[in-house]
């Protein structure tokens, strides 16, 4: 399926990640249109099992977008979504998926630049990967 | 439970929306979607001109939800919610998806990507609109109209005056015994030593004197300022006469003028991890350059820092400092600088802009940097609010509101966040103050909405949720169970996500809510 | 005379005794044990065989013992309990002494996960102060830890070991105590490099008398390189190698003689420590080196009794 | 409490592959307080196999379940249809619970989902120490509190070995040495002349060295007459 478009699913927690996603798309920045994007209001408040279940649910690529771990709404919420990201990598490499497909990102709500590089990466890991099980969904 | 009926709101964003998109397409997809009984295109719901038709439309739809296509959320008119409450839907039966910033911009340049991922995004959050639930807040009345403001420098007495004027009552915390004229109540050689409550209803422990009192706070505002310092590092060490940024200012405005090459650095510990440049440093290490290069043109004055950062209009005197032939060195903190091993009195640094490494003739070393208030941790951790790695108070948010904490009712302003100069704290300490007057004002808090809930029968009181939340929302009640006290509860959904019996929910952000839009979104394909 | 061993004759003369370590070989074969054995056979009193010491399994103690008897040396064995229980302990108690084994050094034993069988089950039914307390019931009131009588109860010379420089330090003495307490007749310490730390601790038994109590084998350790002093101060728990000692090995032109050097002058030092009643050389791979030490500190002729 | 850790999940996954339908029961009680069994690692667990199925193209079903202890047969009834409804069941509680499964439907194949590890504190957020073995005959009144059988790597009576070096055990230079504790603690209680004594040889025969141990209270127990009436009331 040579026209198979990659997709990657975003949590981006209310505060500095989403703010960093609107900020770029105002910046006149482009990113790929793969990129699916889920708020919660914090990190913190991405479970594991959301992560695993996008995968299940078809996405190549998964990841998290909280504030910077020093700057955090919520104190101390993008460190525990990146403990729940570090869970889940674990998990995936147990079951021999490529915890690669499953990143932990942190961003300020200023920085414009940082959105699209994230989703190029993630979408280039995504084409490199291809789907998990190979293209058949 | 009654079905859902849903209206959609497709907001053409004047005509950003139509240039790429097609809205009949989009509209006819939410036409023929489960649930959605009426359609509506606005021109831009953020004029407010639509709204009367959008409302009176839900009215007559008997809609008790709606989907609104246009932008980021944030910059959504309250108006727009407090019309739908009119209406009778709840604010939170009310589902705003970013079209215009995650779909039409940043894709414009593919407009047949776009078109499917806002289609895709629709179903998603009509999939997500489902599941909503209204939810109600609810109000307390604050007990006092009390200010506390700890610290009584520049920023301190600043906000007293501008919570004055909005008509709270005042009142100065200051550890030493200093006099001053501020309106309320001044509390000499007091400290805070412990707090309980939340925004609008604080209950504050006070050391004053050798007396613990309690004291009510509607809200709080730290300025507990900043203190000076010493050389640190190596740099200490090999420098022995070395001065501090306020000594050299009280130098030139005695007439003498220091022995050159003068050296400004712009921490007193370029090797440290934790001190940073900061905002104070630069206007008054510029000011003061100034003033010595006007006072003495032969003098040669070096100036070192990583990072430049003058306020506001301070930026103008770059420009004379480089007519006056102020040198100004930038490096990186893979190098920082450090005394020549073969000529003690030079130091040497590596310019990071040009990759030159400079042998710089140290006359007169001058630091400048004031470290956080050694007090502020003890105070940080009595009101229970974050710290930044620099030993300040953290803020809520650098850009939308730089003077408060992420605790609700509880302001910061001046060199407490980190230091700054005397005008900017007195500025910080205005705007603090007049925020923490006006949420007094209100008289009432408001709470709940989206915040946690738990599941008592699931619930193994195993502490996890009490660990982790930062905020103390979560408490094992007398059913040997957690609870969460939701006026302590903003909201965040940590205690959620890491509960190991799944006992709690974040209302709006619910398992269901999350997982369903993440679902609908994969199954569109673009 | 509690067994008439050599060693225990040579303590009841009043003679500065000398014990060297062997280590039985990884293997089924007697050889080196016999080559040992004869190499270093009149330099010291009796020679101590490890009983998989570190937990790395070797040819057994009470084996290696009745190979170098035949040689015409005397053995201490030393037997842990991480590999048996009381019934074993005992057994292999009764087995040594109608061997002909006289002396038994009892230890706790090194854990399992320092050796070659990481995931062997270890037993610790006792510890060696059990251990020496069993023992001790068995030779004086021919009872054994669960009341049975034995007829022809073993004679055996027991001993301990005691390291002055673990922690808590202040009470070390106190376990040591507790092992003469216990019915240990002789203590091999740890190898010795702080000389300070260890004269306060030997200070310390004497206060309590514990020196008139039990015969002192104070360890010494001669080393080959200054990386040998560096791997026991950084690597080996409770042992403590002053700076001084690295940076002499460090600096010394030929390391072996520098080696050999001090572990004469460490001798030469603890037969002056009031208390101390022998040294016990643990030449770990270095065997053939201990006649040499012996030698040079003065130590030879070693006594003989009829 | 007990506590637990999840098996690795190629191994559990290598444990259901031959099986078609598979329910996964977690447990509310101590699994769940340890992070290894609840609700939410079921959920976790039956959504990286899945994950794993789609990448190998395996076709099977799970059921994820949680009951409040499973180590009893009342909770454990309550998801009885599922867990005969199914080809194998996974149980995500310690070993007891899976024994329960397993004692209860004899003809059903339980496999284990964790490890079942330690009686364990939890000595702060996701940090779990073993501090009893289970031995059945308890002496840390005589050891300032402290035990020495679980706390010590070789369960001395009369510790700490030579090998304690600044307080730590030899065996992992991050956990306390045991002995070196109760001295300390003893001091402070002023209560050191509990180990200037030698502690002689302990009985083991209340310990799981005695064979396996069963535990009865007579005056709780349900006569034979209760008994039947109970049945004859389900």
């Amino acid at each position: 399926m040579a026209g198979r478009k990659p997709k990657v699913v975003g949590f981006c927690c209310e505060r500095h990640g989403m703010d960093a996603a609107v900020l770029s798309a105002r910046s006149g920045k482009e990113f790929d249109a793969s990129v699916r994007l889920v708020q919660v209001p914090c990190t913190g408040r991405v479970d594991g099992m959301h992560i695993l279940k996008a995968l299940e649910d078809g996405a190549d690529c998964v990841f998290v977008l909280g504030c910077l771990e020093k700057n955090c709404y919520y104190d101390t919420g993008s460190i525990e979504g990146r403990k729940r990201v570090e869970y889940v990598k674990q998990m995936l490499s147990e079951v021999g998926v490529e915890k690669e497909r499953v990143e932990m990102f942190n961003s300020a709500s200023t920085n414009a630049w940082m959105f699209p590089e994230i989703v190029s990466k993630m979408v280039a890991l995504a084409k490199k990967l291809g789907p998990i099980g190979g293209e058949k969904q | 439970m009654k079905a859902a009926s849903i209206q959609v709101i497709l907001c053409k964003c004047c005509t950003e929306l139509p240039a790429v998109l097609n809205i009949e397409r989009l509209r006819k997809l939410a036409e023929e979607s489960c649930n959605v009984v009426s359609v509506m295109m606005v021109d831009a719901i953020c004029d407010g001109k639509g709204l009367p038709a959008v409302v009176n439309n839900a009215k007559e739809a008997e809609v008790d939800r709606a989907v609104i296509l246009a932008c980021h959320k944030k910059d959504i008119d309250p108006a727009l919610f407090k019309a739908y409450r009119r209406a009778g839907i709840n604010e939170f039966m009310i589902e705003i998806v970013n079209i215009r910033e995650e779909a039409l911009l940043p894709h414009a340049s593919e407009p047949e990507r776009a078109q499917l991922k806002a289609e895709t995004m629709l179903a998603a959050s009509l999939a997500r609109a489902r599941l909503l639930a209204p939810l109600e807040k609810q109000t307390e009345a604050m007990k006092t109209k009390n200010v506390v403001i700890i610290g009584a420098g520049a920023s301190g007495q600043a906000a007293a005056h501008a919570a004055a004027k909005t008509g709270a009552h005042t009142i100065l915390i200051e550890k030493t015994g200093k006099s001053l004229k501020a309106p309320g109540i001044v509390m000499p050689h007091s400290q805070v030593v412990g707090a309980k409550g939340y925004g609008g209803n604080y209950q504050l422990t006070i050391k004053a004197g050798d007396k613990i009192e309690n004291l009510d706070a509607a809200a709080v505002v730290i300025a507990t300022g900043g203190g000076w310092t010493q050389l640190k590092g190596p740099l200490a060490k090999a420098v022995k006469d070395a001065m501090p940024l306020y000594k050299l200012h009280e130098h030139l405005q005695a007439g003498s003028v220091p022995k050159g090459p003068v050296v400004f650095v712009d921490t007193p510990d370029p090797t440290g991890k934790t001190m940073k440049v900061q905002d104070y440093a630069w206007d008054d290490t510029l000011e003061t350059a100034l003033q010595l290069k006007r006072k003495a043109r032969e003098t040669q004055v070096f100036v070192i820092f990583q990072e430049m950062r003058a306020f506001g209009l301070s930026e103008l005197a770059y420009k004379e400092a480089a007519d006056l032939g102020i040198k100004f060195v930038r490096y990186d903190k893979s190098a920082v600088p450090k005394i020549d091993p073969k000529e003690p009195t030079n130091l040497i640094v590596k310019d990071f802009a040009q990759g030159d490494v400079l042998s710089i003739k140290i006359g007169t070393l001058v630091f400048s940097s004031i470290p956080a208030n050694q007090d502020n941790q003890a105070i940080a951790d009595a009101l229970r609010i974050p710290m930044s790695v620099d030993g300040g108070v953290r803020r809520g948010s650098i850009q939308r509101w730089p003077v408060t904490t992420p605790r609700p009712g509880i302001f910061v302003c001046g060199s407490a966040l980190f230091p700054k100069s005397n005008e900017v704290a007195k500025a910080e300490g205005e705007a603090a103050g007049s925020m923490a007057g006006e949420f007094v004002a209100k008289g009432e808090i408001e709470f709940g909405g989206s915040v946690a809930q738990v599941t008592q029968e699931k619930c193994s009181a195993c502490l996890t949720c009490i660990r982790t939340c930062p905020y103390e929302a979560p408490f094992i009640g007398t059913a040997s169970k957690a609870e969460i006290k939701e006026q302590l509860c903003q909201g965040c959904g940590m205690c959620v996500g890491i509960c190991p019996s799944k006992a709690i929910e974040l209302h709006h952000y619910t398992d269901d809510q999350i997982m369903a839009q993440a679902r609908e979104l994969l199954g569109g394909d673009f | 005379m509690k067994a008439g061993s050599n060693l225990e004759k040579v303590f009841e003369s009043g003679k500065f005794a000398v014990t060297a370590e062997i280590g039985p070989p990884q293997s089924a074969n007697p050889e080196p044990l016999t080559h040992h054995a004869k190499m270093m056979k009149g330099s010291a009193d009796a020679f101590n065989l490890t009983d998989n010491q570190t937990a790395v399994v070797r040819l057994s103690s009470i084996a290696s013992a009745v190979i170098i008897m035949r040689e015409g040396i005397e053995p201490v064995i030393q037997m842990t309990c991480r590999d048996r229980n009381r019934i074993a302990l005992q057994s292999d108690l009764f087995g040594a002494a109608a061997l002909g084994i006289k002396n038994v050094l009892c230890l706790t034993g090194d854990h399992q996960i320092f050796g070659n069988e990481k995931p062997a089950k270890n037993v610790f039914d006792f510890d060696s102060i059990v251990e020496l307390q069993v023992f001790d019931q068995l030779r004086r009131e021919g009872r054994q830890v669960g009341g049975e009588v034995v007829k022809d109860p073993p004679r055996t010379y027991l001993g301990c070991a005691e390291n002055p420089f673990a922690t808590p330090y202040e009470y070390r003495v106190s376990r040591l105590a507790k092992k003469v307490a216990a019915g240990a007749d002789f203590c091999q310490t740890q190898a010795i490099f702080d000389m300070v730390m260890f004269e306060k601790f030997m200070d310390e038994v004497r206060s309590r008398g514990l020196d008139k109590k039990i015969h002192i084998l104070a360890g010494v350790i001669p080393m080959k390189s200054a990386g040998a002093a560096r791997y026991m101060k950084n690597k080996v728990p409770g042992m403590i190698v002053p700076n001084e000692i690295v940076d002499r090995m460090k600096n010394a032109k030929d390391p072996k003689e520098e080696g050999i050097k001090l572990c004469i002058e460490q001798i030469e030092h603890l037969k002056t420590v009031k208390g101390v009643h022998g040294v016990h050389i643990m030449a770990v791979a270095w065997e053939e080196i201990v006649p040499k030490i012996v030698e040079m500190a003065g130590l030879l002729p070693r006594p003989t009794f009829q | 409490m007990i506590v637990a850790k999840r098996k690795p999940l190629n191994e559990i996954a290598e444990m259901v592959a031959p099986y078609k339908r598979v329910s996964v029961i977690g447990c509310r009680s101590c699994v769940a307080i340890c992070l290894a069994g609840g609700e939410k690692e079921v959920k976790m667990l039956v959504s990286a196999l899945k994950v794993k199925n789609k990448k190998e193209g395996r076709d099977q079903e799970f059921e994820a379940l949680v009951v409040e202890r499973q180590c009893e047969k009342e909770w454990v009834k309550e998801v009885e249809d599922k867990v005969l409804g199914s080809d194998i069941t996974l149980s995500m509680a310690c070993s007891l619970g899976a024994q329960t499964i397993g004692d209860m439907y004899p003809s059903h194949v339980t496999f284990p989902g964790l490890n079942t590890g330690i009686f364990g504190v939890p000595e702060e957020q996701g940090v779990w120490s073993e501090k009893c073995v289970g031995c059945g005959n308890c002496i840390i009144h005589t050891t300032g509190g402290i035990c020495p059988i679980s706390r010590c790597a070789k369960s001395m009576l009369n510790g700490p070995c030579g090998g304690s070096a600044n307080r730590k055990c030899e065996v992992n230079l991050d956990t306390d040495c045991a002995w070196s504790a109760i001295y300390d603690r003893l001091k402070i209680q002023n209560r050191l002349e509990l180990i200037e004594k030698v502690t002689p040889a302990k009985d083991w025969s209340t310990s799981h060295a005695g064979g396996r141990r069963t535990y009865v209270r007579e005056d709780a127990k349900l006569t034979p007459h209760q008994k039947k009436g109970k049945e004859a009331i389900q």
